[in-house]
């Protein structure tokens, strides 16, 4: 059975919907400790969920990279091992420098809550594989720090090796062409900013999250 | 008397009847802290001593699915399934008006801290913001301020906030009011946690955050009218630290759910001294407490200051000796430090030592059960009192009325503000601050759980007796229109200065009304908050008793929607006719009939609930043309050609529900049905106003406005206000 | 030529405030092996100003008062760069 | 005795990037009379080390770097205070 390993920092705090969101698919689920080394090889998946970890304090996602828990998601990353952030989570690999970029305050200085209208990039095998390029997805978001930003030279990387995942089709945070979601450059470590854990049954108001795992 | 002992009294806000009370009690005069003490808990925040005689009658709403509700931090109802529910809703008036970021943000950790400490799992949050007239001086630095300040501790904390109510009037233009609720779930097979010290020998713990100055006097500062000197009280601002309330909550629910404390309690108003006291006076016993193994922020604190500091996220907790090893292995992986700082003992005092000294020796019952009562003069009700009009857009033509009321701040979209919340945290939100009607999916039954808050200020204005009810009752057929049953109520009641005769009538008339409104909708009154002394150099707000319901629909599916979805459906208007209220020349007539309405509320239900229905709404004040307006929004529009005048389509009614069908046959036999079934066919009026369908909003020969317009007009009209620096 | 000064304000939570950010950095520099320190977290203003350098502090200050600093939680401090 | 060095450590966003704080602050200087004005907003961070100075700037440099600062989108710089 997939293994999927959930990161716990003090502060996360949407690390028991994807939890939930693990198990429904059908695949164990597992807590991982910020303090904590894990054994990389016990886990077929990890993902980064969303939050605040250590309060955001200092820079979204700064603190959280530093704890001992990520030193072995870096291992198990680097195996080629599928890393999937979520928001926080996506801040907090961006500052891991898992992710190249960085994800500043929105534009508008504020947290935006809402529904978000998406286009497919780049496919990704690993993560929602049966979305097809130019295909376009809703999904909440809810963040204060999600604009993307990338200096010139590296947001040219970014593009030509095919490093964008997912793109604003509205583009409300001011991130840098739009970008959502990208992802590194052999593909195995992704992260968006919405969250497909908020909309997976119809009840939640669209289910285009469901086969984001 | 000696000016110095005068200015004790002033500084200790203490009466020189509450004085002479104390000495009585004692007897003898009041030592070193004791003065404090007295001063925290017989201040009007934590005692209630002018509202207390009125609240036991709450008391009569309670029926059986209440669990707990006296005494403790809030009630707990229970739904059925093992699914129980605590929630409550609190004030942070003055500390916002000061300081709104800050202000705000420790309201919402405040009433989280009252939904943990029981053990339940804070899963949504609710505002009621009162501010004044945009153009007030301040005002869009505070409402941007306390907006920010929800938004900051809520989102970070992870609790959603699913819904909340915005008003303006110049009655709050130097008294703001920000009411927040936390709701809590238990599931199947949590525990629900006391907050009565038990057990002699057993260890009294301090957890959270470290003890610090901020706050001291807060709680006697917050029962007291503003002056110019207010400005001067600014050293009290408390400094909220969501994150660090995250790790506490899910540290004690933690050592709550594995059965590790005895009893537990939140250091709100007052700190450490009511926590520790009112644990005492609860459960009979005695402390003993050493102040100087408090952990500090700040060594060169005094005891009183310890007694009195109102630092944020900081909790106290009664355990067994052998159970500390275990209690403070869970908060150490938190990162949080659990400090032994007393223990029980049978002898009912509470003894507080600084090092070896004794500083003093309290029977609690002495601070908490006899702290004074007051009988504030009041006038029972009668009325109709007062002749208000409701409205505020003063156009009379029909299309500009509606224009103007959809920018006004009363009716224009609170997007904006709601847009700064995170509503989906938990994934538990079926419908959040976007819909009318706030619905959370329960994970255990699969029912969805109701949330709504209310109290129409314009109507407390009118009259408050109607007001009152009226603050139970709208929130319920908001809930009725889309299927679900209010279950249970908890109150904020701000209120003006008590000493005022004519405003301690409206209090007593409020709570005197909710409990005849709850009673009649089998929604018990679980837990609640007084306010009082929200008066600015001699001038009161509106009498505001804010309320919170919750409620249940019997599952998340097809429930009908605020707008238009589809062309070619019927829109029908009921309306229950019993009290018209507002414009025109019927200003204000007839009483309620509250059986009736009963009736009224069930017949929506089963409406709201049938399926029949795409979508439904609650009139509110504007008239019916504004709220068709508002139900045209999605871009889908209506055609009404009824021979209806101007005023028939701006004037307002209390009750009256807009509902949206594709099955009209079915729909008036079910609705003929069921008026029957409650007996109130009489008492309704039944239209069939239209079509729904096309671009525009079309009304008899009077309007026609297409709907783009009408969209940008209400989403423009507040935006301004939530964009500063 | 225009006149020029370039002012920083440096904002610092006051001393009795509890500083939230101070403290959870104070515990990473704890957990990683970095330097034990205790820390307090402050923003820092990089005013441009077209005013001569005395004309430039008062107006400095005005801006701080007014608009950077909240005088119940912050103290500032004005320094020409 | 124990010694002690506080170490100020002033982090500032690259001119690149988009301030978006300093240009909220800019534009509420304009709208007071002030539309020369520039601004741009960043953190200051202030250390009490227990070493001595010539140690605590070593120490300061390594939490910059590590933890307070993203070279991708701030600088930052060191001085005893
Ligand atoms: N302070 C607030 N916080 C969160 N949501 C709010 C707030 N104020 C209003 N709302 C949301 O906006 C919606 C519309 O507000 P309401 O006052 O009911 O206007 P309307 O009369 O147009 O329905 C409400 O259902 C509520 O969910
Ligand atoms: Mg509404």
């Amino acid at each position: 059975m997939t293994k999927v390993g959930v990161l716990r920092f003090p502060g996360t705090n949407c690390d028991r919907d994807v939890f939930s969101w693990v198990e429904a698919r059908g695949f164990e689920a597992e807590y991982l400790w910020h303090l904590d080394l894990f054994e990389e090889k016990k886990y077929d998946l990890l993902v980064v969920p969303g939050g605040f970890s250590y309060g955001d304090y200092l820079r979204s996602g700064a603190l959280a990279a530093l704890s001992p828990a990520m030193k072995s998601l870096r291992r198990f990353a680097s195996a080629g091992g599928p890393v999937l952030g979520i928001c926080n989570g996506f801040q907090i690999l961006c500052e891991s420098h898992l992710l190249p970029g960085a994800l500043v305050k929105n534009e508008g200085r504020r947290f935006v809550d809402d529904w978000s209208e998406l286009e497919v990039v780049n496919e990704n095998s690993k993560f929602g594989a049966q979305f097809k390029k130019g295909q376009h997805l809703k999904l909440p978001i809810a963040h204060g720090d999600g604009r993307f930003y990338a200096p010139a030279d590296e947001l040219k990387k970014i593009y030509d090796q095919n490093q964008v995942w997912l793109r604003y089709v509205n583009n409300h945070n001011g991130s840098l062409g739009g970008i959502a979601g990208i992802m590194n450059e052999k593909k195995n470590v992704a992260a968006l900013m919405p969250h497909p854990e908020r909309a997976i049954y119809p009840w939640m108001g669209g289910q285009d999250g469901w086969g984001f795992l | 008397m000696s000016l110095d002992f005068q200015q004790k009294l002033k500084h200790y806000r203490i009466s020189e009847s509450e004085y002479q009370k104390i000495c009585e009690l004692l007897g003898r005069e009041p030592r070193s802290v004791e003065w404090a003490l007295f001063s925290a808990l017989w201040s009007e925040h934590c005692s209630y001593k002018s509202s207390r005689a009125h609240l036991k009658k709450f008391a009569q709403t309670i029926n059986p699915t209440v669990l707990n509700a006296a005494g403790e931090n809030a009630g707990v109802v229970d739904l059925g399934f093992g699914e129980r529910i605590a929630f409550k809703m609190e004030s942070h008036n003055h500390p916002s008006f000061i300081e709104p970021y800050q202000g705000a943000a420790t309201g919402v950790g405040g009433i989280l801290r009252d939904i943990f400490t029981m053990g339940a799992r804070p899963v949504a949050i609710a505002d009621y913001l009162c501010f004044g007239e945009t153009e007030a001086a301040r005002m869009p630095a505070l409402m941007d301020g306390v907006v920010r300040g929800i938004s900051g501790y809520g989102n970070c904390v992870g609790v959603p906030t699913v819904t909340g109510q915005t008003n303006f009037d110049s009655s709050y233009n130097q008294n703001i009011l920000v009411n927040a609720m936390a709701v809590g779930l238990f599931r199947p097979n949590d525990r629900i946690a006391l907050s009565s010290a038990k057990g002699v020998g057993n260890l009294v713990v301090y957890v959270g955050a470290k003890t610090g100055k901020d706050g001291v006097h807060g709680a006697a500062m917050a029962s007291e009218s503003f002056d110019e000197n207010s400005e001067a009280k600014k050293p009290n601002v408390q400094i909220g630290d969501p994150y660090f309330e995250k790790l506490l909550i899910e540290s004690c629910l933690q050592v709550i759910q594995e059965g590790l404390v005895v009893s537990i309690q939140d250091m709100g108003a007052a700190g450490l001294t009511s926590s520790s006291f009112e644990m005492a006076s609860k459960g009979q016993v005695g402390l003993d407490l050493h102040l100087d193994q408090v952990p500090l922020r700040d060594s060169s604190m005094t005891p009183e200051e310890i007694l009195l500091s109102e630092s944020q996220e900081r909790m106290l907790l009664i355990c067994e000796p052998s159970k500390l090893e275990k209690i403070k292995a869970h908060f150490s992986r938190w990162g949080l430090d659990a400090s032994p700082i007393g223990t029980v003992q049978s002898e009912r005092r509470v003894r507080l030592y600084w090092k070896t000294e004794l500083l003093t020796e309290l029977d609690p019952d002495l601070l908490v059960e006899n702290a004074p009562i007051y009988q504030r003069e009041f006038k029972a009700w009668s009325f109709p009192r007062k002749k208000e009009k409701i409205q505020k857009v003063k156009s009379k033509n029909l299309p500009n009325h509606l224009m103007e009321a959809l920018e006004s701040s009363d009716h224009a979209s609170r997007k904006p503000i709601y847009r700064q919340y995170d509503q989906r945290v938990g994934a538990m939100t079926a419908q959040g601050s976007d819909h009318d009607l706030a619905i959370l999916r329960l994970p255990d039954s699969g029912r969805g759980l109701a949330v709504a808050v209310g109290c129409r200020p314009s109507l407390m204005k009118v009259d408050a007796y109607l007001g009152a009810l009226d603050a139970v009752i709208y929130p319920s057929l908001q809930m009725a229109v889309k299927g679900a049953k209010a279950c249970a109520v908890t109150d904020c009641l701000n209120f003006g200065n008590p000493e005022k005769p004519e405003i301690m009538s409206e209090f007593v008339a409020s709570v005197e009304a909710i409990t005849e409104a709850s009673k009649i909708l089998h929604a018990p009154v679980i837990s609640g908050n007084v306010s009082f002394y929200n008066e600015t150099k001699g001038v009161n707000i509106t009498s505001t008793p804010a309320t919170g319901l919750i409620g249940i629909r019997q599952d998340v599916e097809r429930i009908p929607s605020d707008l238009f979805e589809n062309e070619g459906d019927s829109v029908f208007c009921l309306s229950f006719q019993a009290v018209q209220v507002g414009l025109s020349e019927r200003e204000f007539s007839g009483q309620l009939n509250l059986e009736k309405v009963a009736g009224f509320q069930k017949v929506l239900m089963s409406l709201g609930s049938s399926g029949l229905l795409k979508a439904s709404q609650m009139v509110g004040f504007g008239g019916l043309g504004l709220a068709l307006a508002k139900m045209s929004l999605k871009g889908v529009g209506f055609e009404s050609d009824l021979s209806w005048s101007e005023d028939d389509w701006s004037e307002d009614q209390l009750y009256r529900a807009l509902l949206v069908t594709d099955r009209v046959q079915d729909f008036e036999l079910l609705l003929e049905r069921e008026l029957q079934a409650a007996g109130i066919e009489e008492d309704c009026e039944f239209h069939e106003l239209g079509l729904t369908g096309g671009s525009q909003l079309k009304l008899g020969s009077w309007v026609q406005i297409s709907v783009e317009h009408l969209k940008s007009q209400h989403q423009n009209g507040l935006k301004n206000y939530f964009e500063g620096v | 030529m225009a006149e020029r000064t370039r002012i920083g304000v440096k904002i610092m939570p006051r001393e009795v405030i509890l500083d939230t950010q101070g403290r959870a950095i104070e515990q990473t520099l704890k957990l990683n092996g970095l330097p034990e320190a205790s820390c307090r977290v402050g923003r820092f203003v990089e005013l441009d100003l077209q005013v001569s350098s005395e004309k430039a502090k008062v107006q400095a200050e005005e801006i701080a008062n007014k608009l950077l600093c909240n005088p119940l939680i912050e103290t500032f401090e004005i320094k020409e760069l």
